[in-house]
């Protein structure tokens, strides 16, 4: 369970997050939609503990994250996240890529990491491309690769920030597939995304961001459907 | 006929003379930094019997050869020892200069002798007589180590450093070195009985006619007894026999 | 037609001798090089740190480095430190000092590297669990020395260069030390230097090409 | 801190050995940069086959130690070509000959930067070779290669201590015959240095800033 | 007129243009299309002279574009010509941009060629831009300049090579308006485009190339109405 109570965070004298309040139980898929600059993408690396929060707290697992006396490295082992870009490390190849930390971090031997990799791998659909180097890929095999690599660490929770945007069009499908699966298998999921369809289709709850505050958040066909706050029908008129 | 070298200097009325500047007291540096020494009295006596003016030329002792053969001068007046294996390179005077060579060591080696200096670190200035010989003798003994510097002050700069343990050089210049008091804890401990360093003047291999003339005036130097007066005046003591017994020249 | 008797065999006869310095030579430089990656990794670190005073030594090492003769770095480190009664070698000093110019240059060159490997790179790394620590040697790292290769390899090639500064701090057993002395006996002056010159040319070369072998190899993606 | 020996004459003579050094670069620097320049724009209008022969004569020069560069052509010159030249005429000519070839190089880079299209563009309006050349390709040229252009202009003045192997008395050389007068090492390296120092430390920095400013647009 | 007679041009084995014949009189705008590769930018280049040929003639007014005594840097004086982009001197003003060919090749004065400029400037809409650098402009913007830029020297013929497939979709609307005014005061033009419905609206006839070779071409009507050639008509069901 991943518990945000009430968080601020600035960068210098620009607040980003506002007070943020958010439960994501087990299992639950949330999606997190919003303008640019309306802070969702600080908002998960505040909850992997990579930015610090200026108040409130994140609980992963009961644990909170930005305690001083939290080991972060472990914290981290559990909660997977990919970017929008520049996730693949540029000079191992995929193989490479996924084994490395289970290696580095977890001291897997090679035989076992490698068998888990490749294992991830072709689950994403990548399991003939083991000694490609990662700029032989396309981007959506890229962000794939990313998120066999998450899925090798075996986290509870995966944070995805908006790994389809930087996409071609014909990729994007292959990705959002992938995320798919994922949530089906039961993964706990946070999800930003500018996908409406897919925001609509897999999560469990969609939550609105405005300016550092999370305006609005509900079941998809409620916030779809039945949107509460202005801002809300601004955006999802502006983005149909 | 075609002029030659010796016609060269008196037409263009400038004799210009490859000098070591950091080789006391046969060149060196006054409080001016201006040139000084042996060498370069030496250099405007041959200018002066020329009937030319005299340009001292600054050569490090790697260098002396090459501003030669450039043309950048004309005479080197470098105390330069006159071996065969160079002889076959460049045209050599009669001696104008004799060195004997000595030990000089860091008080805190402990070296007493030129025996002493076996299984030390030893250096002397690059390309020089008592450079190759020193070389040759440390290779022999089998221990130690020898270390060229490029110039004669970093000799000793190094020697009183202590990177150095001793030097062997002419004696002349270790005795004008350890008298300025610029190198603190340094002493002459002794002769090294290398063979007497006849220095020449030279210039190149095929100008007869100018080697010709040297070697009258390194004579008459000796007959007008010049070089008696200048050896009083920058070394001091008894003055060097510049014939060898038994020869010729 | 030249008023100069060439007397290639009387230089030649040396060439052993000479390819005996050349060795000692590219002992140096290799050394210098490996040592001056490890202090240059080490400086960009230290000038990516926290801490004031250490950004300052990097900072001050690269800009003393990058901004004064490699003749005065190298005589520095023999004379100079001498005067604080801290003695080295001939061989030592040389290796110091082009030890201390590899470094400041390379740092800078990495420094640059850095700039162009996006920031998304260690954030990917640390949130996969790794330290701060492990990112950089496992990330970072091999990106960044394989953006530097080429500046790398120049470096590697002045370092060679580099060595013929050793005369001044009494160095003889390398390629230009052979050759010098072995002017002052012969007074050959032009047969010598132009071998030392060919040999030093030859290595170069050598280093460029392997550098491109090495790359090639190395660097497939 | 220092109790030194030195006189305003021996600063005067340090001062007279910085002149010289800066007088020698200044003159390889602008005679290496002219010749850089004709050497860059021929191998790029010429292609690489055709100009490979001044291509390996460059090569050789950034091939070989700056050092034996000076005694091999000083030696040619005086011993074999018998040509009576000054030590300061060699060191002009070696360290420009020198400079000309890494600024081939520069040139080289900074003229294919500017993109076919834009020279396509020039030619289109009717400018002939050399208008394009002058009024497209070099202004744009410059800017690519300038900060490049300042590192080597420095790189040359440092380069410049090693003319003292054909008598040129410059700042080192005249720092080194100071010491040998005074045995004062340690403190002479650093006003040496120092004076190296405050000349490329701003030119250098000048170059960084102008390579940042120009990166952006 | 521009008479192009049976034009052959190579570059190494590939042979880019296969004969091509086609005459353009005074005030006819001809629009070439045309697949990837097919040697429409070749052929505008071989027009001016930028490119040599190697069989065939080029005759422009009656001169032999490519006969040794032809003086080019005069030739294209009369022959304007705009790229896909990389078009603007980026060191030089607007202004500069303009008045640099008629000041350096025309030997006008400085006053002369700014006013001239400056009309021009205004023609294309960029009246308030004179001082302004390329680099601030909009690619749009950076077009029209480059197309004032060609009619300060007062050419007789304007050759556009794909002006707008580099830009932005909003702001292809701006240049090809542009086109259109020229070509309604009467200017000679050969436009290379991939818009069809311009190539239907402002030219006299199409041009449809393929492969090196001109497979087709008409008034717009009877080819984009009648297409003869199997591959025209392959083309424009591709392009609808
Ligand atoms: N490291 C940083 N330093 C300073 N400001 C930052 C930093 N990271 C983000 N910001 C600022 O914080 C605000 C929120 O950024 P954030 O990336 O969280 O927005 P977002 O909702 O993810 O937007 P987008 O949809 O564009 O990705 C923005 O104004 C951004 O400029
Ligand atoms: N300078 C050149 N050297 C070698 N080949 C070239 C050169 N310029 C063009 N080509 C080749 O000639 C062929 C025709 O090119 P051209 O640019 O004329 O096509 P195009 O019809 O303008 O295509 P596009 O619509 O993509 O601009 C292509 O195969 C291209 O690769
Ligand atoms: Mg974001
Ligand atoms: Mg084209």
């Amino acid at each position: 369970m991943i518990e945000i109570q009430n968080v601020h965070k600035s960068f210098g004298h620009l607040e980003v997050l506002k007070g943020i309040d958010l439960t994501v139980e087990k299992g639950e898929v949330v999606t997190v939609i919003g303008g640019s600059g309306s802070g969702k993408s600080t908002l998960l690396t505040c909850i992997n503990g990579l930015e610090p929060i200026d108040s409130g707290k994140i609980l992963v697992d009961g644990v909170e994250v930005h305690a001083k006396s939290t080991n972060l490295n472990k914290l981290r082992q559990k909660i997977g996240i990919v970017f929008q870009q520049w996730n693949a490390f540029p000079h191992l190849t995929v193989l490479e890529n996924v084994t490395l930390a289970p290696r580095k971090v977890l001291g897997m031997g090679k035989a076992e990491a490698e068998a888990i990799a490749e294992k991830q791998l072709k689950h994403v659909g990548l399991g003939d491309k083991l000694s490609t180097y990662p700029s032989r890929l396309s981007g959506g095999q890229q962000q794939r690769m990313a998120i066999a690599r998450a899925l090798a660490m075996s986290p509870d929770y995966m944070l995805f920030d908006e790994v389809t945007s930087a996409l071609d069009p014909q990729l994007v499908g292959e990705v959002l597939e992938t995320l798919k699966m994922l949530a089906e298998e039961g993964m706990t999921m946070i999800c930003v995304t500018h996908e409406m369809a897919f925001a609509r289709d897999v999560s469990n709850r969609v939550a609105y961001f405005h300016k550092g505050i999370m305006a609005e958040i509900g079941a998809p066909e409620q916030l779809f459907g039945d949107p509460q706050h202005p801002e809300t029908k601004k955006f999802l008129a502006s983005v149909r | 006929a075609q002029a030659d070298k010796l016609d060269d200097i008196i037409a263009s009325g400038t004799l210009r003379c490859a000098v070591v500047l950091d080789f006391p007291p046969m060149g060196m540096r006054d409080a001016n930094n201006e040139p000084v020494g042996f060498d370069v009295d030496y250099c405007n006596d041959l200018a002066a019997a020329l009937g030319v003016s005299a340009e001292i030329v600054e050569t490090p002792f790697p260098e002396r050869i090459p501003a030669l053969m450039s043309g950048r001068v004309d005479v080197g007046v470098a105390s330069t020892s006159d071996t065969l294996e160079r002889a076959k390179t460049v045209g050599f005077t009669i001696p104008y200069f004799a060195f004997e060579m000595a030990v000089t060591a860091n008080d805190g080696a402990g070296i007493a002798s030129y025996e002493g200096m076996k299984g030390h670190t030893v250096g002397a200035v690059a390309g020089t007589y008592e450079a190759i010989a020193l070389e040759k003798q440390v290779q022999e003994w089998g221990e130690g180590e020898f270390r060229p510097y490029q110039t004669q002050a970093d000799v000793f700069l190094a020697l009183s450093q202590g990177q150095l343990d001793a030097t062997v050089s002419t004696s002349t210049v270790a005795m004008a070195n350890v008298k300025t008091g610029n190198f603190p804890g340094i002493s002459v401990v002794g002769k090294a009985p290398f063979d007497t360093d006849y220095v020449a003047l030279f210039t190149s291999r095929n100008e007869y006619g100018l080697i010709n003339y040297l070697n009258l005036f390194v004579n008459q130097q000796i007959r007008t007894d010049r070089y008696a007066e200048l050896y009083e005046k920058w070394v001091g003591g008894e003055l060097p026999d510049l014939t060898v017994p038994n020869a010729y020249r | 037609m030249f008023g100069y008797t060439f007397q290639w065999n009387q230089a030649l006869a040396r060439l052993p001798k000479m390819l005996d310095g050349a060795v000692v030579t590219m002992e140096v430089a290799v050394l210098s090089m490996l040592i001056g990656i490890a202090f240059a990794i080490l400086l960009t670190l230290l000038r990516l740190s926290g801490s004031r005073p250490l950004r300052a030594i990097a900072t001050g090492w690269v800009e003393i480095a990058r901004n004064t003769p490699a003749l005065f770095q190298i005589y520095m480190a023999h004379f100079g430190v001498a005067s604080f009664g801290i003695h080295f070698s001939p061989f030592v000093s040389l290796l110091i000092g082009i030890t201390f110019n590899n470094a400041g240059y390379l740092a800078e060159n990495f420094r640059g590297a850095l700039k162009a490997i996006p920031d998304t790179q260690t954030r990917a790394g640390r949130s996969l669990g790794m330290s701060q620590l492990q990112a950089f040697r496992y990330i970072i790292l091999p990106q960044m020395l394989r953006i530097s290769f080429l500046p790398m390899t120049n470096q590697m090639v002045w370092a060679v260069l580099m060595t013929s500064l050793g005369v001044t701090v009494g160095m003889n057993s390398d390629l230009y030390g052979v050759t010098q002395d072995l002017n002052a006996l012969t007074f050959r002056t032009f047969e010598l230097f132009a071998i030392a010159g060919v040999i030093f040319y030859i290595i170069t070369k050598a280093i460029t090409l392997s550098a491109r072998l090495i790359a090639a190899r190395l660097f497939r993606y | 801190m220092f109790d030194t020996a030195l006189t305003t004459a021996d600063l005067m003579f340090l001062a007279k050995g910085a002149g010289m050094t800066i007088l020698v670069t200044a003159i390889s620097v602008a005679i290496g940069t002219a010749l850089g320049i004709a050497f860059g724009v021929i191998r790029v209008q010429f292609g690489a086959a055709l100009t490979a022969p001044l291509t390996f004569v460059l090569d050789i020069f950034r091939s070989v130690p700056l050092l034996i560069q000076l005694v091999l052509a000083n030696a040619f010159l005086g011993m074999v070509l018998k040509l009576q030249l000054s030590g300061f005429f060699v060191a002009c000519m070696v360290l420009s000959l020198y400079t000309s070839a890494y600024c081939a190089e520069i040139v080289r880079g900074g003229i294919d930067a500017v993109p076919a299209t834009t020279r396509r563009a020039a030619r289109s309006l009717g400018m002939s070779w050399g208008q394009d050349m002058r009024y497209i390709v070099m202004p744009l040229a410059t800017r690519v290669a300038l900060p490049s252009w300042i590192g080597l202009a420095l790189g040359v003045m440092k380069d410049s201590a090693l003319v003292y192997v054909v008598q040129v008395t410059e700042l080192l050389k005249s720092t080194q015959i100071l010491i040998t007068r005074l045995q004062e090492p340690l403190f002479l390296l650093m006003i040496g240095g120092a004076f190296y120092f405050l000349i490329s430390f701003p030119l250098a920095r000048f170059g960084g800033y102008l390579e940042k400013r120009w990166s952006n647009d």
